[in-house]
């Protein structure tokens, strides 16, 4: 039954336009590939590493088939055609193509269907291996088991990967859940995954491959110590969103940050190229079991939490339809939202309540993220510190699934090791202590917090119906979501966006899609 | 009667004039125990303060101790001999710099910002520029008398200039809120350099702002001013408005 | 409504219990006075200062009709004799007494009704004065107001009283509604009040008529600069119960803490000592407006906070009764609570709302003082404020009246200053955030939370019954609370305890109790 | 890797070896603004704090500023050459107390406590003497072999001593809460000398406890030994019957 005495009719309504929604863009995705896209195929094919000037040589491979008009036909084709040419391993082929020892492009070409059976052989093989990461954790959680819920989320940051593991196993013995590796500033807007371990980032360390190993291995160490699973949780945003998704999937990671449209709005990346990337990179996350963890707390550290509630929740139901289209399951949706009110408004804590209530009611599968306070945060670390406490509250009472700690130093730097203890502990401390308030509490009929999660849910239906009239894009255009604009050929990477050829091919989405 | 502070020697106040109490945390990467309390403490002498007390230690899990304490500081400082570099104008509100310019500058004055780098915050710049302002006061784009770029964040300095040439601006007002490795000092003394190496310098006014920009430290990087947390776009504006008069560009 | 689903006849049969208890003592207290009451007649008639070796006039004077047998009639009738004889002031008297020039009981002894007639005219010209200082009072809350409840409780405790004064207007610039300046280790068990400002003292500062005045200036000035009544609290408790209540109200203190068995208890002060003295002190106190804060909450800082729950209860119900049998009414029965369980239980959040709900809904009307987490703050002082957090919000959620703010250094020193202004910003934080949440939640019906009120509710009129019928003395002799025992003759300040003659005489009880 | 701690030079950490990151907090009895936060940082370097920030002040409504400051501490300690006073005995369980009274003392033990002075913060001594002891540990009443006679709270020297005389106890055990202007080490100190006087010091076992008591304090003011924070009874126990013993006093 409904706490907040919802109108269900009102969400079936919101549902039915954020699917038309979502089916509207899923024409333009169908159509068209990317250059991230078709890394990601060459890196689920098995390819990886540099050449010897740094360059990934799933880099170097798609730019020249793109350099060289190919990209249509997609990189399976490529690669699979070379397999039948060369005899050699997608790896070698890569090798030799970085080496300038073969040019894919001007081998003979075989026949589509040929050319399809032997890719995909090779493809099941590599699927297989994140088939068998997926049973790894499974096996993990069996026997290990994990915390209870909410998760305890806390983040490592140190640009160091060595002093990040430091950091996130000592998290892990003070109660944390989910360690997540905060990527480098400017990441995003690289158009390749650096290569190997690196010990070198602002506020942040570098998302590698090499890095989600050194630190997959840490937390299974740390996680068979205190019999417990440790998941681990990096970021398959930005400009290669589908690529980190697979190294992603390779290492067993458990939990990303990925969000149909925080690239567009907050990274200035181009629309189509992000639209269509998501798509790949939530097929396999949701493959691989992984959690993902949308963006909407980000509206609300721009724009007015009062005032701007309802496109948090609009943005939920937006990136459940564009979760749905590429088989992500509801088990496996992070769907975002945070306490980011003014911490100077009366009954503020009401309307947090009303809006995670709400959120709770409406997604009730999905395991919610909820971010803590950072925008009203201040140099007064104790302020700050009962700020946390009050979003703690409001996550064991409304029954949340991820719990990001917020820090007391939020507003100074990123978190010191004993800055993640005293969060750790003041979580634990909310969680126990009011352990079970939630179950024994109703909210008065038409009371404040019943009102206002109303109020927020037709506001939020009337923008959905907005947006299916006007379509996503000219939404976007007009700045609804966080007061930012952005166009449809604007933004970073549209360059990278191709037209699919009417052969292209790309065995990765029939074999991942909604399978497991 | 409670006693007389002096100023020349002042000292941290807990309950008592002169007591020199002060709260420290930190972490130092020894072993819970005793040695650790010990060392702790030992670091506070260091410090110069004088009964150090450990009030609290924890055991982080890593072989690194977590304490908290309490002590006494020896040390005393000069307060009456502080002077600060401050931003030396007197705040007219929008209707004042609006008049302020009808009176004084008779033409529009140009104002291009922007968060540089690849710094993506653009909450601080916006809250001086855009319409909206902030806290209940309006940003730059909506004074009459004010045209307002707000260029957005992670804007390459070069850009951010080419676009003042280019609109003849008056000032140049530049975000930064991300300090980690002093990432905020690189950027800001890169765009100084760029600006001279332009031969602007003097016919532009140059502002930095940002959670952690104060004036003295803009002034050493090279700037006209800087502004810190809680600015308005009204400390902009009559900061800019008055340096036009004064500087002559009208 | 209850929100606890209580059974309000079983409060009623709680009360009826307690009555009995009450009762019960009354008639020894009837039947007694002590030297401090006779001190208090004394200084209620006018009578202060030292002598020349300190030594304060009232115990010059009370001492010395002791010593010559002559209590039992009541210091107003030998004052009031020596009027007639002498046609000096009280204080004349008392001075002349102090040199050795006036020997009270040599004088020619006049007719009771006599003495009772002018001693009662001078009686009635002090009363007007505590009368004049009540409607003061009301004057200033008329034109500067007050902060809304829960009023915030703040300490000072310098021991030096300019020291306390600057704490105090620091404190109520910040927000505070009322200084309580804690009294000098020790101060309690001195058979005396020390006389005159003071500078020194062991974790509070000396409770003197003079101090009394210094601080009253100064949260007067600081009132009139911020536009807000702020009300001052002293202790009358201890060896010099009524003697402080006196004091009190000639320096219009508001709040006093005053507990009908907290010097039994805690400072081992004889209990037939006590229960008079306190009787008396009541009195004072109702008449001059002033609101009584018990001290219910040190038996949860000994015992434990779970298991002993309603011996809290128990005791809110006696002294309750001992109240009303001294005329003080409802609205300034400051009953107290506090905030005392192991942080590290599971749903101690929901027993300690339960209790402080219970505590609202048995005494509507009284001003409850609820006191904060104390036993279980460690050193951690961020911890500690986040303890501090959870009081704060039950408070608000159960709508107390006195908010004693904890202190995130609790376990370390007494207050800061900064220690102070951080309490304060996180009462008023928790405060306005969560302002309305009490009046939006409803408790689940035979849930944990209505369950344990009840429970404790149920042991309580248990215990109650049980002590109607082994009387209090002996409960207390049993440890019944706080597990402390104490006897009839045990403890300190018996030998000050007098029986009344037929004749005694004290026109101050008749002058004050229940009026105003 | 994550690279070695050296013992001898010790910094504090932050998020990185030898950043030597500390937290600070603190009240001027200065008025806010720039000045106070220039004279904040001052006294931070003065302590040795190298790029003091001033992350918060506030007005404390006094003409007084209260601040929190973060800094990177540049003193260093030698952990590896600390060695702290420990109380040396090994710790039995009640049981283990119990049997080696039996088997090696073979009489009753008597310990006399108190909580002495002004002092009425019985909950300490109660913790370690009474029946139901703490935390799940049982206090000295409920060990067979032990007579444990609490006198409670506000108990001068004199008449602990006098009983302790009376009973021919083996220890006094002497608790002390409240430590402020050092009112323990004061009554701590006196109950030294009166048991001096007496010429008892050889002749019994002297111990203290208490929050801000430790080993080392209680050695240096002339006691057997000292307990701090989370001391149960097994912790006195043992060590009284291991003196009994060591000490010939059987
Ligand atoms: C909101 C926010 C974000 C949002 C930004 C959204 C947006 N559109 O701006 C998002 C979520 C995207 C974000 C991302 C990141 N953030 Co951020 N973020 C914050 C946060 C919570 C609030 C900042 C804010 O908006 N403050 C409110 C505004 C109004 O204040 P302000 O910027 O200080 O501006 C005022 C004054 O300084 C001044 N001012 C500012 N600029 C100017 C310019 C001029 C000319 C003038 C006159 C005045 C002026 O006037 C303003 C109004 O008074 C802070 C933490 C905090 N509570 O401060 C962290 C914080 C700034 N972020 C941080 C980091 C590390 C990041 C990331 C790098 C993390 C990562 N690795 O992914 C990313 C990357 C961003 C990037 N590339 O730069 C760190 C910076 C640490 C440091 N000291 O270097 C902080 C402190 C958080 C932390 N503890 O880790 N962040
Ligand atoms: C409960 C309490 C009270 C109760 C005491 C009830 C009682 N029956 O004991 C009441 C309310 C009466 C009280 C009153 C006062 N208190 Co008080 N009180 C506390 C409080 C909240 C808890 C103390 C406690 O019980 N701790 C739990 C026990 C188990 O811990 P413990 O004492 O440390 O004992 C352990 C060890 O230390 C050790 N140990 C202790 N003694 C011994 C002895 C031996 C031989 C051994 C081996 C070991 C040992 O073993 C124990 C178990 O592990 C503290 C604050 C805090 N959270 O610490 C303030 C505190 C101790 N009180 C304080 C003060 C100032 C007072 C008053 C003086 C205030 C006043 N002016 O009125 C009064 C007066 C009391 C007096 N005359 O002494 C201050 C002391 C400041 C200082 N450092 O000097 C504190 C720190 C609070 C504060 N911040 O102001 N208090
Ligand atoms: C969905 C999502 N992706 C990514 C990020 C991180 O930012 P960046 O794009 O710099 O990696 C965030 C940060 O909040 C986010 O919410
Ligand atoms: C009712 C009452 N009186 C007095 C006191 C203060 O103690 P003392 O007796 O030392 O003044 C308290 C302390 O908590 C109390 O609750």
């Amino acid at each position: 039954m409904s706490k907040l005495n919802l109108d269900f009719n009102l969400v079936a309504e919101a549902r039915k336009s954020a699917k038309v929604i979502a089916d509207d863009i899923q024409l333009m995705i169908d159509q068209h590939t990317t250059v991230a896209v078709e890394r990601t195929v060459v890196r689920l094919l098995g390819i990886d590493g540099v050449d010897d000037i740094e360059r990934p040589l799933p880099n170097v491979i798609v730019d020249e088939i793109k350099d060289k008009g190919g990209l249509s036909m997609g990189l399976a084709y490529w690669i699979g055609n070379a397999m039948i040419e060369t005899g050699k391993t997608p790896q070698e082929i890569a090798e030799a193509v970085a080496a300038g020892e073969l040019d894919l492009m001007q081998l003979n070409q075989n026949d589509a269907l040929k050319v399809q059976a032997v890719v995909t052989e090779k493809a099941k093989e590599m699927v297989a291996i994140i088939a068998n990461n997926r049973k790894d954790r499974d096996a993990y959680l069996e026997r290990l088991g994990e915390g209870p819920k909410p998760y305890l989320y806390l983040i490592v940051a140190t640009g160091n990967i060595y002093e990040d593991v430091l950091q996130a196993q000592a998290a892990a013995r003070q109660g944390a859940d989910v360690i997540a590796v905060i990527r480098t500033t400017g990441q995003s807007l690289l158009d390749f995954v650096p290569y190997g371990p690196t010990t070198e980032g602002f506020g942040g360390t570098y998302a590698t491959q090499e890095n989600f190993k050194i630190m997959r291995k840490a937390l299974d160490e740390v996680g068979e110590e205190i019999g417990r699973y440790i998941r681990l949780c990096n970021y398959c945003s930005g400009l290669c969103m589908p690529e980190i998704a697979a190294m992603g999937a390779f290492e067993r990671l458990d939990v990303m940050l990925n969000d149909a449209l925080y690239g567009i709005l907050f990274r200035d990346i181009n629309m189509q190229r992000t639209l269509i990337d998501q798509y790949f990179s939530r097929i396999i996350n949701g493959f691989a079991g992984v959690i993902i963890n949308t963006g909407e707390d980000n509206y609300l550290t721009t724009a007015d939490a009062v005032e701007e509630a309802h496109t948090v929740l609009t943005s939920q139901f937006i990136n459940e339809q564009f979760a749905l289209n590429a088989g992500l399951p509801e088990e496996q949706m992070g769907l975002g939202h945070c306490f980011e009110m003014n911490p100077n408004i009366e009954n503020g804590f009401l309307m947090e309540l009303a809006q995670a209530q709400m959120a709770r009611e409406i997604f009730p599968d999905a395991p919610l993220k909820y971010m803590p306070p950072t925008k009203y945060m201040t140099g007064n670390i104790f302020k700050g510190h009962v700020q946390n406490t009050l979003f703690n509250a409001v996550s064991i009472m409304t029954n949340q699934g991820i719990q990001l700690l917020g820090m007391l130093t939020e507003a100074i730097h990123t978190p010191f090791l004993q800055d993640r203890a005293l969060s750790i502990e003041n979580a634990k401390y909310v969680f126990s202590n009011m352990k079970d308030l939630g179950s024994e509490i109703e909210f008065k009929k038409d009371g404040i917090i019943q009102k206002r999660a109303q109020e927020v849910l037709n506001d939020s239906v009337k923008m959905l119906k907005e947006i299916e009239e006007e379509g996503l894009t000219n939404s976007i255009a007009k700045g609804k979501f966080a007061e930012v604009k952005r166009t449809m050929t604007s933004g970073k990477g549209l360059e990278g966006v191709v037209k699919k050829d009417d052969k292209y091919f790309n065995p990765f989405i029939e074999l991942m899609l909604g399978g497991q | 009667m409670s006693s007389q502070v002096d100023l020349t020697k002042v000292k941290p106040y807990g309950d008592t004039l002169n007591d020199g109490r002060m709260q420290f945390s930190f972490t130092l990467p020894v072993p819970f125990g005793d040695e650790a309390d010990e060392a702790a403490k030992q670091l506070l002498i260091k410090m110069g303060i004088e009964e150090p007390s450990i009030v609290y230690s924890e055991d982080l899990g890593v072989g690194y101790t977590f304490f908290t304490a309490y002590g006494k500081c020896q040390h005393t400082v000069d307060y009456s001999s502080i002077e600060v570099p401050k931003v030396d104008v007197e705040i007219m509100d929008k209707y004042g710099v609006e008049d302020f310019i009808k009176e004084h500058i008779k033409r529009d004055v140009v104002i291009v910002g922007a968060c540089t780098g690849t710094d993506a915050h653009t909450v601080g710049i916006d809250a001086i520029m855009n319409m909206k302002g902030f806290d209940g006061h309006y940003g730059l784009e909506r004074y009459h008398g004010i045209e307002a770029i707000n260029m957005g964040s992670q804007v390459p300095n070069e850009e951010l200039i080419a676009k003042a040439i280019e609109l003849n601006a008056d000032a140049i007002v530049v975000s930064q809120v991300v300090t980690q490795k002093d990432v905020h000092i690189l950027n800001l003394t890169n765009m100084i350099e760029l600006i001279e190496a332009e031969g602007l310098r003097d016919k532009i006014i140059l502002i930095c702002g940002g959670p952690r920009i104060n004036h003295e430290l803009a002034k050493e990087l090279g700037y006209d001013a800087g502004f810190g947390p809680k600015t308005y776009a009204e400390h902009v504006a009559s900061f800019v408005v008055n340096q036009i008069v004064d500087r002559n560009m009208i």
